[in-house]
């Protein structure tokens, strides 16, 4: 909740306090430090005068982390790249319990053949790596823009990390999903819905559904948590969010560049997406406690 | 040369020196004569390996600086320190060829008693049959190159039956390789110098010879080769030395590449002395620090090639000269330069013509001041610019390779294009896709950040191969001309310039200059600036040697 | 039983051949991705372009080139490289294989040592201050991006701390073979090796302690104790015993998959020529050939885990020998 | 004779026992209040009560097995000279555990664990207290084995426990219990899981192994007919406290509290219907004072014109899919060439034991399983044939009263609006309407109105059962399918619920297909009764001809089992021979043999032994 809040809070931040816009370059940016202009750039003049390197943490409203490459204030880029971060794994999150809980209910809802097809189908993404199926689908969708349906997606856009992000995990939730439809399907009150002549669709609907729903929510925080480590991943090897937006990959990956230099472009989204995971689980493990009382009873 | 990717991952983000000029002046006494500097192994590294051992094949700055010492050509670069690098000289040929026929007929005449690393003796049939391998191999460059002899066209229409009949005419009994051009060429001892050009034994497969060293007649010859651990260089036991410009005898004995590994590890070794040079450039945030704490280990030196960005001059907003023009007045060179690592690692530029290719004039009018040199952005003219090309407002991505310089050089193109008006986006792609993705029109690409580092020392080079006409084909991932511009007089004329060069260089050279100017008017893209190339070595590593054409000399330096 | 294992392979065919054809699907939607250009060479002519197309069999129908691609990776197993002509893909595979290997089997051990400790710690001391801190240090493992880890293990050890009694014993980056040198072998890899089981030692221990105390409210538990065993050996013969089959069939799966090349990150951050890297570099130049061995190794381990899994289960658990 | 036991210091002194859990939002439910009294070695005390009166918290009070964390237990428990709420679960309560005291539990599929060898969780148990040499060890446990006369003991000492029956199970159970001849036996509800002819082989296992090893024991049930055949002295119990507590004979005879008085009313007694025609009420029993009132017959009698109901030669398999390949390797033969008759008005029970097919009938009748064949024609229509949508129709008339309702209610989904949903859907009328009828229903069925904005789970069990009886009523059905409807329930909720049937028959002439395990509560409702082995029927007829007069083998085997309450039988030994449960698991090539009836008398159908 925090983190939203402070995430919401970006263009206030970065407007207002620190004055600068994060997704410009500000390579010729200066900042009055104890009242002297200083270069957020710097280069260096000792020696044989190699290399320029960004300012480093101020602690004060301006460049409170200092700078990254481009000379922008990584305090604010932490702030958009955490929105970036949380609306890419909150969305893929959704676009993967839906496809997935779609998946799954067909599976197991209809059987037979259609089970057979995509249980299959399931398996074998199953054993094609999750980072090495992400990565490849990013490299081809990061070089195209195409069109789904009406929509136009450019191959910068946002768009492209969700859906990727959102797909790979689909056979990791239509799995258990499957399962799970599979003995409400079972059940004794599924039985005894059928005995009663409800209608197929509406026992999926009403029966069915309502008590998948559960397994779904219960799946949201950790997936979440897990798509904010995998967003973070693909970004930080480049196949992620695409510059100039940030998310806390984007930003570890510039830290990466100057992680002897300048550890904190790489230290603060660490702790932060560390933050984030954490506190996603534990309301992970929350909630289940809340909505499975089998696994309560062992607390 | 040996423009591969490899090369500008080679200086991805690199740095440079103002001091460059005093860190090479302490390593420059050639101390020849002193035999005590014989012997010794030179310990190389590299993150990775770069593929076939084929020099006839491989197309990479990693190895064509091996190459040259363990093949030779019937010409050579010389492998001296500096400018005169540039220079060819006869190496297998004894003499300079003799030309005839109004330049289109070159004769060699091949030096006695050469042998292969493997005791074979070198002859005329093993001469022909390397010209005809380029074809049989569909070398990279054959159709680029080597176009120009007679019988190439159907060489490369079929690879498999090649005989270059009439253009390759070898006479064993005055020891004579006669060759024909289609037409003159001014370059085409240049093209004779690279690696590609090797000559090698008359019996090699004709295919890709792949992890397998083929012989050579160089100094050194490869011992071991596995592309996941190390590449193993070691004297040619057959080798003596009939040309110190062309093919010198090494210093050290045995040279161990090593591959894997990372860019901070390799610097940690040297820096240990447990490695003498690392291939990749050493991470810029290591750089500040290294160039105070081991100032004597870095070496800077100036490099043929320019930071650019092509703008493609058939589609919206860029083909408005306005709109390019615009672009050419707004980015900050100084900016850029502080990307790449300060003024101590790059230069500005206005002209496509690098500052130290032949032809080279300094001129500049996209900057406030125009004159010779650039000197800030016109921010005022450019926004003028743009309003009176109507483009303002437009959608424009930059698309540029994930390496972090040339992100940071899209990210600040991008600033720029936002400052002028325009609604811009940046792409960045997988180095290795990214060249090839701006190439082919069907991609759309609007404007891009790239590289061009020169194959030899000519001015066609860079005019005609990136801004020429034959360097457009439309929907191809081949088709370097990345703006896509084809100016009829322009083009004319650089054809003009090239066949001048056969007969008047000064002219031609005179002529490229104009060309140059006469281009940036057409404003096809925004030169940035001219990177310098830094190399780490350990402490032990004496005479180091640079070349503007392979780089490091590593044959000529000792380690003891 | 002969039937059973022919079956099991047929299954493994399938799906291998499922994932080869995506991958080569996947490779040809990718824009750009012309292997002929890139072959050839930068500026090549495009007699050039044409030349090593046909070479290389590109002007084929994609069919063709995938029965082409497939014959030489498994039947003749002279594949080459797209982005470095000359370079056979299996031997390169097959020598990226021990350093992976060798990552994952270290940290494997340290694990399942550390995992196992952690759950039946946490359990015995359930709600107790033993328990909330194994429990706070495995939940930020796992929240932890393993990258981020390894790249701070590097800025301590190889440079902030580096020159301290500390870590001076650390070896740059990168690998070394067993065979070349043992003891630098060892060196190099002990922080990866911690870094990768950092994260499953958090999963693990997780899982075991909910497993452990989810078998506490089980029957026989109960039949146990009343019979008079000690406290210990409920925890560790009874309640251990049967918690640890899920823990047993997620590592067989973790073992596959991490071997197969999904230690990618690890490996990237600490320079290790590994499959994963490989694989990573491989999808970085779309150089198909590559990928596509790479991936079927992949795949490869991923299907032997799983059949390796089910034999497990069958031993560990009586309970599936019905039948 | 045994020495009377008053005269021995008791094995077992409980005083003024007090246990509180833990429950929501920290506070403390009490369970069991005030409760006293002592066991003499020899001496078998039964703790009788239903659901929720304390029993089993007792029995693990006295183990020490209860969650110190959750539950708090107060006043004193003296066992064997220990005072056990003083021993720490360090270490001395293992003085108690398995040496004083040894008990056996409800459920023998889930006490063993799963994993270890039979032989080795016996063997532990041995070693646990003793040392003992490895092969000194496995020795005693097969000699155990053997006391609990399991067959092939040496040989089933390998064997893991999912490969023995429930019986079995139980009797390993026992035997691990013996390990260190406990001076206590607490036997939890050991037989309430197990099928009547098992339950009646264990009961007698107890009794030998009581009187051979002389030890006390505690027998927790809520079965009156089991309590009559094992206790000396009886407890009864109700929400945590002792109501009632004698020599059992004394507590049959006369028992003093109304309470007890209820309870011995409610509880079905096989026999008591000797020469009544009709099914017959349970007689309602006035809680306050324990007097019983008069047992009200059914007045309506089956229309004999035309059956509402025809199956004929039902069958039902099952593939069995194993080993690696999850291929077929057998076949379950649930329901084998079955035929019968219901009539409008009529109640046929289906009685057998577990894994007989009874509950497989009745869902295949419906078509809740796909692999029926066969014919099952209702009112005139052939089901097996209908299409979905037609079926779905149809199944309207015939509606199903589940074993378990709270399983077979959406959790997610108000009573209410699962009454409502069949209504609607059918299209028999509005929503309004719907609700109507709901709220009129849940107070035919003895609930209010109210009560349709529950959920499931704020329901007790036999509400519950209510709630199901009227969502089957929702539809007017012709036939109900009870399947083990009220096997779950109290003695005195099954006694209320029973009678709810039998009044809906009489009200509304619906015929009902009574499936249970419990002949007692059969021989109640039933017209007629079909008796099903292995899947088949092997006997089927009147009510009083089956019972009075049974001719199969089997039929009579399992009327002899039946517990009674009556003290006057606790001396009593079936006697049977110890077998493995008979599964109808068959190999994929076996047909089943020709079978044969013949009509002994008017209606009565036996199976003629091959």
């Amino acid at each position: 909740m925090l983190i939203v809040v402070a995430t919401l809070l970006a263009p206030v931040y970065a407007k207002h306090v620190a004055g600068t816009d994060p997704f410009r370059s500000g390579l010729s940016a200066k900042i009055k430090i104890d009242g002297k202009p200083t270069p957020v750039m710097q280069q260096s003049t000792e020696g044989l005068g190699l290399g320029v390197t960004p300012i480093g943490p101020t602690w004060g409203p301006q460049y409170m982390l200092g700078a990254d490459g481009q000379g922008r204030d990584v305090a604010a880029r932490m702030l958009y790249g955490g929105r970036n971060s949380l609306l890419i794994a909150g969305a893929s999150t959704l676009i993967c319990l839906f496809c997935a809980a779609i998946i799954g209910i067909a599976a197991g809802y209809s059987g037979g053949m259609v089970d057979g097809v995509l249980s299959n189908l399931i398996d074998m993404i199953w054993a094609f790596p999750v980072y090495l199926l992400a990565i490849s689908l990013s490299i081809v969708m990061i070089g195209k823009s195409f069109a789904l349906g009406p929509f136009e997606i450019s191959s910068g856009s946002l768009i492209v990390p969700i859906l990727i992000i959102g797909l790979v995990y689909v056979p990791y939730v239509a799995r258990p999903i499957r399962g799970r439809v599979m003995a409400i399907n079972q059940s004794e009150f599924v039985m005894a819905a059928r005995g009663l002549g409800i209608r197929r669709w509406k026992i999926l609907l009403r029966h069915i559904l309502p008590n998948v729903s559960t397994t779904l929510i219960v799946f949201a925080p950790m997936l979440m948590a897990l798509n904010i480590v995998t967003e973070s991943s693909l970004s930080f090897l480049s196949v992620g969010v695409q510059p100039p937006n940030a998310s806390w990959g984007t930003i570890l990956q510039d830290g990466q560049t100057l992680l002897y230099s300048r550890p904190w472009v790489s230290l603060a989204p660490g702790l932060a997406i560390m933050v984030t995971v954490l506190l996603l689980n534990l309301f992970g493990d929350v909630l289940r406690d809340v909505l499975d009382p089998k696994s309560a009873r062992g607390r | 040369m040996c423009e591969t990717r490899s090369l500008m991952t080679r200086l991805r983000g690199h740095i440079l020196c103002g001091a460059a000029a005093l860190a090479l002046g302490t390593a420059f006494q050639p101390a020849f004569a002193d035999d005590g500097h014989y012997g010794g192994t030179l310990k190389l590294l590299g993150v990775s390996s770069e593929g076939t051992l084929d020099p006839q094949i491989n197309y990479t700055a990693r190895y064509w600086p091996l190459f040259i010492w363990t093949h030779d050509g019937l010409m050579a670069f010389k492998k001296v320190n500096g400018p005169e690098s540039a220079e060819v000289v006869p190496d297998l040929a004894e003499d300079m060829p003799v030309l005839s026929n109004d330049g289109k007929t070159y004769t060699f005449k091949l030096r006695q008693g050469i042998k292969f690393s493997n005791g074979k003796d070198l002859t005329v049939d093993d001469v022909v049959a390397s010209f005809q391998r380029i074809f049989k191999i569909s070398s990279p460059t054959s159709g680029s190159f080597y176009n120009g002899i007679v019988g190439a066209d159907k060489c490369l229409a079929e690879a498999a039956t090649c005989t270059l009949e009439g253009g390759i005419v070898a006479d064993a009994a005055t020891n004579t390789i006669t060759i024909n051009l289609v037409a003159p060429d001014a370059e085409f001892l240049y093209k004779l110098a690279v690696p590609h050009a090797s000559i090698v034994p008359a019996d090699t497969v004709m295919k890709d010879a792949g992890n397998e060293p083929i012989p050579g007649t160089g100094s050194y010859m490869f011992e071991s080769y596995d592309p996941n651990a190390s590449l193993i260089m070691v004297r040619n036991p057959h080798f003596q030395e009939w040309s110190k410009e062309a093919q010198p005898k090494g210093y050290v004995d045995r040279i161990e590449y090593t591959f894997g590994g990372t860019e901070e590890a390799a610097v940690n070794a040297i820096l240990n002395g447990q490695a003498d040079w690392m291939y990749e450039p050493v991470p810029t945030d290591r750089l500040a620090e290294l160039s105070v704490s081991n100032p004597d280990q870095l070496r800077v030196s100036p490099l043929v090639a320019w930071w650019y960005a092509p703008m493609n001059v058939n589609i919206a907003p860029f083909n408005s000269l306005e709109a390019r023009q615009a672009l050419n007045y707004a980015v900050d060179r100084d900016a850029l330069v502080s990307i790449f690592g300060g003024p101590a690692l790059a230069t500005p530029v206005c002209t496509i013509l690098p500052p130290d290719m032949p032809g080279h004039v300094d001129r500049c009018d996209y900057t406030a001041d125009p004159g010779e040199l650039w000197s800030a952005p016109d921010m005022d003219k450019a926004l003028a610019l743009v309003e009176a090309s109507g483009t303002k407002g437009q959608k424009v991505t930059v698309v540029t390779d994930d390496s972090v310089t040339s992100r940071g050089v899209g990210t600040y193109l991008q600033t720029v294009l936002s400052d002028l008006g325009y609604d811009a986006t940046v792409q960045s792609i997988s180095g290795d896709i990214q060249f090839t993705y701006i190439q082919n029109t069907n991609n759309n690409v609007q404007i891009s950040v790239t590289q061009w580092y020169q194959d030899y020392p000519a001015p066609s080079n860079f005019l005609n191969v990136l801004f020429g006409c034959d360097s457009f084909t439309p929907g191809s991932d081949s088709s370097v001309n990345m703006s896509g511009i084809c100016d009829k007089g322009l083009d004319d004329r650089m054809k003009a310039a090239m066949v001048l060069g056969s007969t008047d260089p000064e002219a031609a050279l005179k002529e490229w200059g104009d060309i140059d100017y006469d281009m940036m008017k057409l404003a096809p893209a925004v030169p940035m600036f001219t990177p310098k190339d830094v190399d780490l070595i350990s402490t032990r590593v004496g005479n180091y040697e640079f070349t503007s054409q392979f780089h490091w000399l590593v044959g000529t330096a000792w380690v003891q | 039983m002969l039937a059973a294992i022919l079956s099991r392979l047929l299954r493994m065919v399938v799906v291998m051949f499922g994932i080869s054809v995506i991958t080569f699907l996947i490779f040809f939607a990718t824009p750009s991705s012309d292997p002929a250009a890139r072959i050839a060479g930068k500026n090549a002519a495009q007699e050039t372009i044409e030349a090593v197309r046909k070479d290389f069999g590109l002007d084929r129908p994609l069919y063709v080139q995938y029965g082409l691609m497939m014959q030489r990776l498994f039947i003749s197993q002279d594949l080459t490289s797209f982005a470095n002509r000359g370079q056979k893909i299996i031997p390169t595979v097959m020598a990226a294989a021990p350093a992976t290997l060798s990552l994952v089997s270290g940290a494997a051990v340290l694990w399942m040592l550390g995992g196992i400790l952690t759950g039946i710690t946490a359990a015995a001391f359930r709600g107790r201050w033993p328990d909330k801190i194994l429990m706070g240090l495995s939940m930020m493992a796992v929240a932890m991006p393993v990258f981020w880890v390894g790249e701070m293990v590097n800025l301590v050890t190889q440079n902030r701390l580096h020159d301290t009694w500390a870590f001076s014993w650390v070896p740059a980056l990168g690998y070394t073979p067993f065979s070349q040198d043992p003891g630098l072998w060892f060196r190099s890899m002990v922080f990866p090796w911690l870094t990768l089981a950092f994260l499953y030692i958090g999963l693990y221990g997780r899982m075991l302690r909910t497993g452990i105390i989810e078998t506490y409210q089980e029957d026989f538990i109960r039949t146990a104790r009343a019979k008079g065993l000690t406290g210990r050996k409920v925890l560790l013969k009874h309640a251990t015993r049967s918690a640890i089959i899920p823990i047993v069939i997620m590592f067989g799966m973790d073992f596959g998959v991490l071997v197969g090349g999904a230690a990618v990150l690890t490996e990237v951050v600490f320079g290790i020529n590994g499959v994963g890297r490989l694989t990573y570099q491989a999808l970085k130049v779309l150089d198909l050939p590559m990928i596509m061995a790479t991936v079927l190794y992949a795949s490869f381990f991923v299907v032997i885990a799983n059949a390796v899994v089910d034999l497990l289960c069958l031993l560990i658990d009586p309970r599936m020998r019905r039948a | 004779m045994k020495e009377p036991a008053e005269m021995t210091a008791p094995i077992l002194k409980i005083e003024d026992l007090s246990v509180a859990f833990l429950g929501a939002r920290n506070s403390w439910n009490r369970v069991i209040e005030g409760l006293s009294f002592d066991i003499r070695p020899g001496e078998t005390v039964a703790l009788v009560g239903e659901s929720g009166s304390g029993k089993s918290v007792t029995s693990l009070s006295v183990m020490g097995l209860l969650d110190p964390a959750t539950s708090k237990v107060e006043g004193r428990i003296q066992l064997a000279g220990h005072e056990v709420l003083n021993l720490d679960e360090a270490g001395k309560i293992r003085h108690i555990r398995g040496q004083a005291a040894a008990m056996i539990f409800q459920e023998p599929m889930t006490s063993l664990h799963p994993i270890y060898r039979v032989g080795d969780q016996i063997t532990e148990a041995l070693t646990s207290h003793r040392d003992l040499p490895k092969a000194e060890a496995r020795k005693q446990a097969i000699a155990l084995l053997e006391r609990v006369r399991i067959p092939n003991a040496a040989r089933r000492m390998e064997d893991y426990p999912h490969a023995f029956s429930g019986g079995m199970r139980q009797r390993v159970m026992i035997a691990m219990a013996l390990a260190s001849r406990p001076k206590l036996l607490i036997a939890d509800e050991p037989t309430t899981a197990l099928d009547v002819t098992v339950q009646g082989e264990i009961l007698d296992l107890l009794k030998d192994i009581q009187a051979e090893y002389g030890m006390a024991m505690l027998f927790i049930t809520h079965d009156m007919g089991v309590v009559a055949e094992m206790a000396d002295r009886t407890v009864v119990m109700l929400r945590g406290r002792t109501v009632e507590q004698g020599p059992t004979a004394e507590i049959f005879a006369h028992p003093r509290e109304p309470y007890t008085k209820a309870l011995l009313a409610s509880v079905p007694v096989l026999g008591s219907m000797k020469g009544k025609p009709a099914p017959l009420r349970f007689p309602l029993v006035d809680m306050k004072t324990g007097v019983a009132g008069e047992a009200l017959p059914l007045q309506s009698s089956p229309d004999l014109s035309k059956p509402i109901l025809e199956v004929r030669n039902l069958v039902t398999r099952f593939d069995v899919r194993g080993g690696l390949l999850n291929r077929r390797v057998a076949r379950v033969h649930a329901v084998e060439n079955v035929s019968f008759r219901i009539f409008p008005g009529e109640t046929l029970s289906l009685v057998g034991e577990s894994g007989c097919g009874k509950s497989t009938t009745g869902k295949s009748i419906i078509r809740l399983t796909d692999h029926a064949t066969g014919s099952v024609a209702m009112a005139g229509d052939e089901l097996f044939t209908l299409r979905p949508e037609a079926l779905r129709l149809k199944r309207r008339e015939i509606q199903m009263i589940p074993q378990d309702p709270l399983a077979s209610m959406n959790p997610r989904m108000t009573v209410g609006d699962a009454l409502v949903e069949p209504f609607t859907e059918h299209r028999m009328g509005t929503v309004p309407q719907a609700r109507e009828k709901a709220a009129r229903l849940m107070e035919q069925v003895g609930l209010t109105r109210d009560m349709l904005e529950r959920y499931p789970h704020e329901f007790s069990g036999g509400q519950r059962q209510r709630v199901c009886i009227a969502r089957a009523l929702m539809l007017d059905p012709k036939l109900i399918i009870a399947d083990e409807s009220v096997s779950a329930l109290d003695v005195s909720v099954k006694a209320q619920v029973v009678n709810l049937l039998l009044d809906i028959q009489d009200r509304l002439g619906i015929a009902f297909l009574f499936i249970s395990h419990d002949i007692a509560v059969v021989e109640r409702v039933s017209h007629r009764i079909a008796v099903m082995y292995m899947g088949e029927i092997v006997e089927i007829g009147p009510r009083a001809e089956i019972l009075e007069r049974p001719r199969h083998a089997y039929t009579r085997q399992l009327i002899g089992a039946v517990t009674v309450p009556d003290p006057g039988r606790r001396h009593l030994r079936r006697n049977q021979q110890i077998k493995e449960l008979k599964t109808p698991i068959r190999p994929l090539d076996f047909r089943p043999p020709a079978r044969h009836y013949e009509e002994v008398a008017p209606g009565h159908l036996v199976m003629v032994e091959a």
